[in-house]
């Protein structure tokens, strides 16, 4: 009896075993290229992660609708990253084996990327990712020469807060980070430019998160009594590390990046503690019509402005970019001689071009530059770009654009 | 002497709960203690064994003062316990429960156990056969292979004294072994603890029984609210008065 | 497809070994263990480090596991007399302290920017020759790790371990100290963690501090418990049901549109959590548990 | 010295926190006997039911109340749904359904409310200067309201019938039975004070940081700490064990590194446990 009731155990669990089982996959299919969006629906990228899949399956299907690119329509799969390297990369297996896709879009954190990347790298496709971690444009992590970043890595972002930290004419700047790679990425690269300028750093902090008070760590900043201090945060770090801030009273400045001083940091403190925080941001490629396009397909599926998730604007180009490489490549050209045509299309030379359509046709006459949504989109050696960055100052709890820095 | 207990004193607060008490006993002796409810004698017995820490007091064993060693030291040493609820390996059957008692075995090190496989079955068959004794010996031969969890009370209490027994204890301490035994039962065990003491271990028993207590001692202490209020002769102590006081609870006067 | 089976079946057999450890340590022994995956950790900075400064696999994957049983050793030193709750918030302090070191300590461990470039096990081999190797290899070191729990099972040590779980006083009774017989069981479970972390290090070739948080334990915890606490089959049936649970709720999507994607992570934390629930109070023995025993 | 007193102010801050979750704990442990992993999670309901209670009623102080109120009465469902049931079974069985438990209020805040932050909407002003010293009005508030909280919860132990019961079951069990107090009585007072009182600590955490689904289970150690350090099941301890791991925490800082911050409570709970398991105020009983 008891043995009987155990092998009905044993039998269904090994049922829902196989219920598990993905799907076989459709036999190769010559009209069409796979391609995986590779997103954190779930865990900390999840305020970014719908909207970046969304953004991938709106241009795929724009791309489709203009009659596809090389002779093939794109088909997207999708997976949750669940913003777990673990997860991640049984999610990249099963987009590589089971549905045999031909690139991967879309993975945000560094820790995702660089733990999807040897699987990427070994399968021979392109992946294309939204993470700052320098290790992500070098060998080991790169060695082929397969990833593609179309963010600004860390250490362009603390160019930046370099440039714009002398353009305000400050003297003393400190930094405080949180404690991960973007965090300290941001600041350790304020920290090179600024130093490698004859500058002085006067104090820096890192700091874990999920604390009742950040009272010791700012303490030990403001003791140095900076002008400016430069942080290396989140949205929740923020907001606590401001307001007991501005409960000490101190009345230095602050260079913030912009996915932490967003309106939502100004609707949680207010208007007078936000007042004057610099917040940087690599710029979407705002005002370009490709922007526009992006910012018209993001509002029909969120409901929300384009501006609020840089990082989908960032999937929305990959799409494009994969699909004018594959046109550039002509029909049937394999995923490597895709890869060897992302330089072209989108490099500095040629039409400029802000659509899929458009390069499509402007293909036909030469070689294009697509002047992407989240930035102009021209790709190094390393396959990174170099966005330009913007310096929003918050006034009135509003944060407006000041100016544009280039590095 | 075997065991002597001089001035054990424990309190909670300003509770004595077993206040000053000396008992002396000789190897091959049998001494029984008893009281009434709440009298201290199972303190008394987690004194002794370890399994608490006095206040003051001192237990010498076999001419060693035992200080502040720890029941296990005072096991291995030779004064073994039971418990007055039958604390049985519940899962493991009779025989698994005798053949974790027996001491000194290769295979609890682990490194033995995967190292040295064969020494540890060679002890482990000696193990077997010392068991198969005491189980004939006790008459559990009908239950051997029961989980002990599912034995009767009394037999848990034949149990307790048999993994006593395997552990080569020199004094054994029982604390209430007749405790809802049957009468039968009671015999039997009364017989078999007479047999052992022949064999040369000592026994101190803690019972509510008098009757089958009063047949198998030497001699008997009497406990009441922490304190030796009698010793002796259990048919002189039966027959003191202040023990009489105590224990019908001063309605005879 | 073959592919992506094998790889579950790699992070199975490396759950399996996490699982294997914790049973012993809690199923058989009653020690309630909630940081396992510090040992985890451990294993695979070690073996990482080690081998990405030149070390061969086959020897940083061994000191991997023995660097986690030398760390065990001072947590049993301190906390494995306590009692079983004492020892369970300690052991969870202990992951959470590994966890901060691996993450301050950048000199040593490159901090938060994690270890990339981890070699692979067998050099030289084919991506899919590699996967069916590691595969092959996992699954070696379980079946050992099976054999070795079932000898220990059937030895005189575990029928100590058993006594324990059963009633510790008792045990003391008969002259045998618990706490011996607990940190060998630790000192073994951080063994097999260890090997477990080196393994993954290997197989995921990137790791870095975040990849260490406790829940990592409470899923094997779900896993023991769900399969059958005490039963070498159950921790197998355990891992099965996890593994089949965390991937299968990829392919939920596909049986229930309406589930937002955005609420899986919250559905699978609330299910684990109901799970454990659920089976401490309706079914304890888990479903490979047979009632007689526990 | 400005900026050392500054330092232990705050430290006490969040000393009274963990302390209040730290009693949480030890009132459970000391009347259930079992370690309540579910008490950082109540309080991270507490802090929703006083968001979600200040959006309507327009107050944040009615809104707090309400948080309250859903914390004990989250915390009596949960005793009758989990806890009772495995009353009589080992600590072990407490301990990991609350575990489930807490993951579970986890996973329903995280479906309900969603994962951004929420913050309580309080005038965020500048310091009042007190010898030199920064202060923080909303501080001073905080702190009137953890120490009411503590001489209610005082009042109610020593000074009513039932806490003087529930003192009585969590002395002696068995006496307590013998002597033919009920248990049922007992042990929802006792699950309502304790939620209420995770929802106060949890609803001050909200209001000096941010309300997350997170944001509960992330101090559960440091409670978990405090209530170990104060002697578990001995409700002053626990606070004092809190107040001392908060000082500890922002003083001890500087010298060890900010990010072995969240370690200092663990090195706490290590130590104590190694030299003296039974907690500053504690009874050896039970600890080995």
């Amino acid at each position: 009896m008891k043995f009987n009731r155990r092998q009905t155990l044993a039998g269904l669990t090994a049922l829902l075993g196989t219920a598990a089982m993905p799907r076989l996959s459709f036999a190769q299919d010559a009209g069409v290229l796979r391609i995986g969006a590779l997103n954190p629906i779930t865990g900390a990228g999840a305020p970014y992660g719908s909207g970046m899949q969304k953004m991938i399956l709106q241009a795929a299907k724009l791309v489709n609708d203009a009659g596809g690119a090389g002779g093939r329509t794109l088909e997207v799969f999708a997976e949750d990253t669940q913003t777990q390297p673990q997860a991640a990369v049984l999610a990249a297996k099963k987009l590589i084996e089971v549905n045999k896709v031909n690139a991967i879009l879309g993975t945000w954190s560094s820790g995702i990327s660089l733990a999807v990347m040897p699987l990427t790298n070994e399968a021979g496709i392109p992946l294309f990712n939204t993470s700052g971690a320098p290790a992500l444009s070098v060998a080991p992590a790169n060695e082929k020469h397969l990833g593609y970043r179309f963010q600004a890595t860390n250490d362009r972002f603390g160019r930046a807060f370099a440039k714009i930290a002398e353009k305000e004419g400050f003297k003393r700047p400190a930094t405080m980070a949180f404690n991960n790679a973007s965090g300290i990425g941001n600041t350790e690269g304020f920290r090179k430019a600024w130093e490698a300028n004859g500058g002085e750093v006067v104090a820096s902090v890192v700091y874990e998160p999920s604390q009742p008070s950040y009272r010791a760590e700012l303490q030990k900043v403001l003791d140095a009594k900076p002008d400016v201090i430069i942080m290396g945060s989140y949205l929740a770090d923020t907001t606590v590390i401001l307001r007991e801030w501005y409960q000490t009273g101190e009345e230095n400045k602050w260079i913030i990046p912009a996915w932490a001083a967003n309106p939502k940091l100004a609707e949680a403190l207010g208007p007078d503690v936000v007042e004057g925080i610099i917040a940087v941001d690599s710029i979407s490629n705002e005002g370009s019509p490709a922007f526009a396009a992006y910012d018209a397909a993001y509002q029909e599926a969120l409901g929300q402005p384009g501006l609020s998730n840089v990082y989908a604007a960032m999937t929305w180009d990959m799409v494009i970019v994969l699909a004018l490489a594959m046109e550039a490549a002509g029909p049937g050209a394999d995923i490597a001689a895709i890869t060897a045509k992302l330089h072209e299309v989108a490099g500095p030379d040629g039409t400029k071009v802000s659509t899929f359509a458009e390069g499509k046709e402007a293909l036909k006459s030469g070689p294009i530059n697509y002047e992407g949504a989240s930035s102009v989109l021209d790709f190094d050696e390393f396959g990174d770009v170099t966005p330009d960055f913007s310096a929003s100052v918050f006034t009135g709890g509003e944060a407006k654009r000041n100016y544009i820095v280039k590095i | 002497m075997t065991l002597e207990i001089k001035n054990m004193t424990k309190a909670y607060g300003g509770l004595r709960v077993v206040d000053d008490v000396s008992i002396t006993m000789e190897d091959n002796d049998i001494i029984g203690v008893i009281g009434p409810n709440g009298a201290g004698k199972s303190t008394l017995f987690s004194l002794v064994t370890g399994f608490l820490d006095g206040n003051s007091g001192s237990v010498t064993f076999q001419g060693k003062e035992l200080g502040a060693a720890s029941a296990t030291v005072r096991a291995q040493a030779g004064l073994v316990r039971t418990f007055q609820v039958p604390r049985e390996f519940s899962h493991m059957t009779v025989r698994e429960n005798l053949m974790a008692a027996v001491p000194d075995q290769l295979g609890e090190n682990l490194l033995n156990t995967f190292f040295r496989p064969g020494q540890v079955a060679r002890q482990e068959v000696e193990s077997a056969a010392k068991v198969e004794e005491t189980i004939a010996f006790l008459k559990l031969s009908a239950v051997a292979d029961v989980p002990s969890g599912s034995l009767s009370g009394g037999q848990k209490k034949l149990l307790e004294l048999g993994r006593a027994l395997m552990t080569g204890a020199k004094l054994i301490m029982l604390d209430e072994p007749f405790a809802g035994v049957n009468p039968v039962l009671i015999g039997e065990l009364s017989e078999k603890i007479r047999e052992l003491n022949a064999r040369g271990i000592g026994f101190l028993i803690i019972e509510h029984d008098l009757g089958a207590l009063s047949k198998l001692v030497h001699k008997m202490y009497v406990m009441d609210r922490g304190r030796l209020i009698s010793s002796g002769d259990p048919a002189a102590v039966l027959s003191d008065p202040v023990v009489r006081e105590a224990y019908i609870g001063g309605g005879v006067t | 497809m073959e592919a992506y089976l094998i790889a579950i079946g790699i992070f199975a057999g490396i759950y399996l070994l996490l699982a294997l450890g914790l049973n012993l340590q809690f199923g058989m022994t009653g020690l309630i263990n909630f940081g396992h995956v510090g040992f985890f950790c451990i294993g695979a900075y070690t073996s990482a480090l080690l081998a990405t400064n030149g070390v061969p696999v086959a020897l940083s994957l061994a000191a991997g596991g023995f660097a986690a049983m030398l760390a065990a050793w001072p947590l049993g030193v301190v906390s494995i007399r306590l009692r079983e709750d004492y020892f369970a918030i300690a052991s969870l302090g202990f992951s959470e302290i590994v966890r901060l070191v691996v993450t301050s300590e950048g000199w040593l461990t490159k901090g938060v920017q994690g270890i990339p470039g981890i070699p692979r096990i067998f050099p030289g081999v084919s991506s899919q020759m590699q996967s069916m190797l590691m595969f092959g290899l996992v699954m070696v070191l379980c079946l050992l790790a099976i054999l070795a729990m079932r000898r220990i099972v059937k030895s005189p040590f575990g029928r100590m371990i058993e006594a324990i779980r059963d009633n510790e006083e008792a045990v003391r009774s008969l002259g045998k100290e618990p706490a011996g017989f607990k940190m060998q069981v630790l000192l073994l479970g951080s063994l097999l963690a260890g090997v477990a972390g080196g393994l993954y290090a290997h197989y995921i070739g990137y790791i870095s501090p975040d990849q260490f948080i406790p829940f990592i334990t409470f899923q094997i915890w779900m896993a023991i418990i769900m399969g059958g606490v005490g039963r070498i089959s159950g921790t197998v049936a355990g891992v099965i049901i996890l593994m089949t649970f965390l991937e299968g709720s990829r392919f939920l999507r596909d049986v229930a549109p309406f589930i937002p994607e955005v609420a899986m992570a919250s559905i699978r934390l609330g299910v684990i959590g109901l799970a454990l629930m659920l089976f401490t109070i309706y079914r304890p023995q888990g479903l490979m548990g047979d009632y007689t025993k526990r | 010295m400005t900026g050392f007193a500054e330092l232990l102010f705050s430290g006490l801050m969040s000393g009274l926190i963990i302390g209040l979750a730290g009693l949480a704990v030890t009132l459970v442990f000391g009347i259930a006997r079992f370690s309540n992993a579910a008490t950082g999670d109540t309080m991270t309901l507490g802090a929703y039911g006083a968001l979600v209670g200040s959006a309507f009623t327009g107050s944040v102080i009615l809104g707090s109340l309400i948080g309250l109120a859903a914390g004990a009465l989250a915390s009596v469902v949960s005793y009758l749904l989990v806890f009772r049931p495995l009353q009589g079974r080992s600590p072990i069985s407490s301990l990991l359904a609350s575990i489930g438990l807490a993951f579970f209020i986890r996973a329903i805040i995280g479906l309900v409310f969603g994962h951004d932050q929420n913050v309580f909407q309080l005038d965020i002003v500048r310091p009042i200067k007190f010898a030199g010293i920064r202060i923080q009005p909303n501080d001073l508030k905080f702190a009137a309201v953890a120490i009411s909280t503590l001489a209610v919860v005082f009042i109610i132990l020593h000074l009513t019938p039932i806490g003087r019961r529930m003192r009585a079951v969590a002395d002696n069990p068995l006496l307590a039975k013998v002597s033919g107090i009920s248990p049922r009585p007992v042990m929802l007072a006792l699950w309502s004070i304790a939620g209420a009182v995770s929802a106060i600590a949890g609803i001050i955490l909200g209001m000096k940081t941010v309300v997350s689904p997170e944001s509960g289970w992330e101090m559960l150690l440091p409670a978990f700490a405090a209530a170990v350090l104060g002697g578990i099941g001995h409700p002053i301890g626990a606070i004092v064990g809190g107040l001392l791991i908060g000082v500890a925490q922002e003083l001890a800082t500087p010298f060890v590194g900010f990010t072995y911050k969240i370690a200092v409570s663990f090195i706490v709970l290590l130590l104590v446990l190694l030299i003296r398991p039974k907690g500053l105020f504690g009874r050896s009983e039970g600890v080995r």
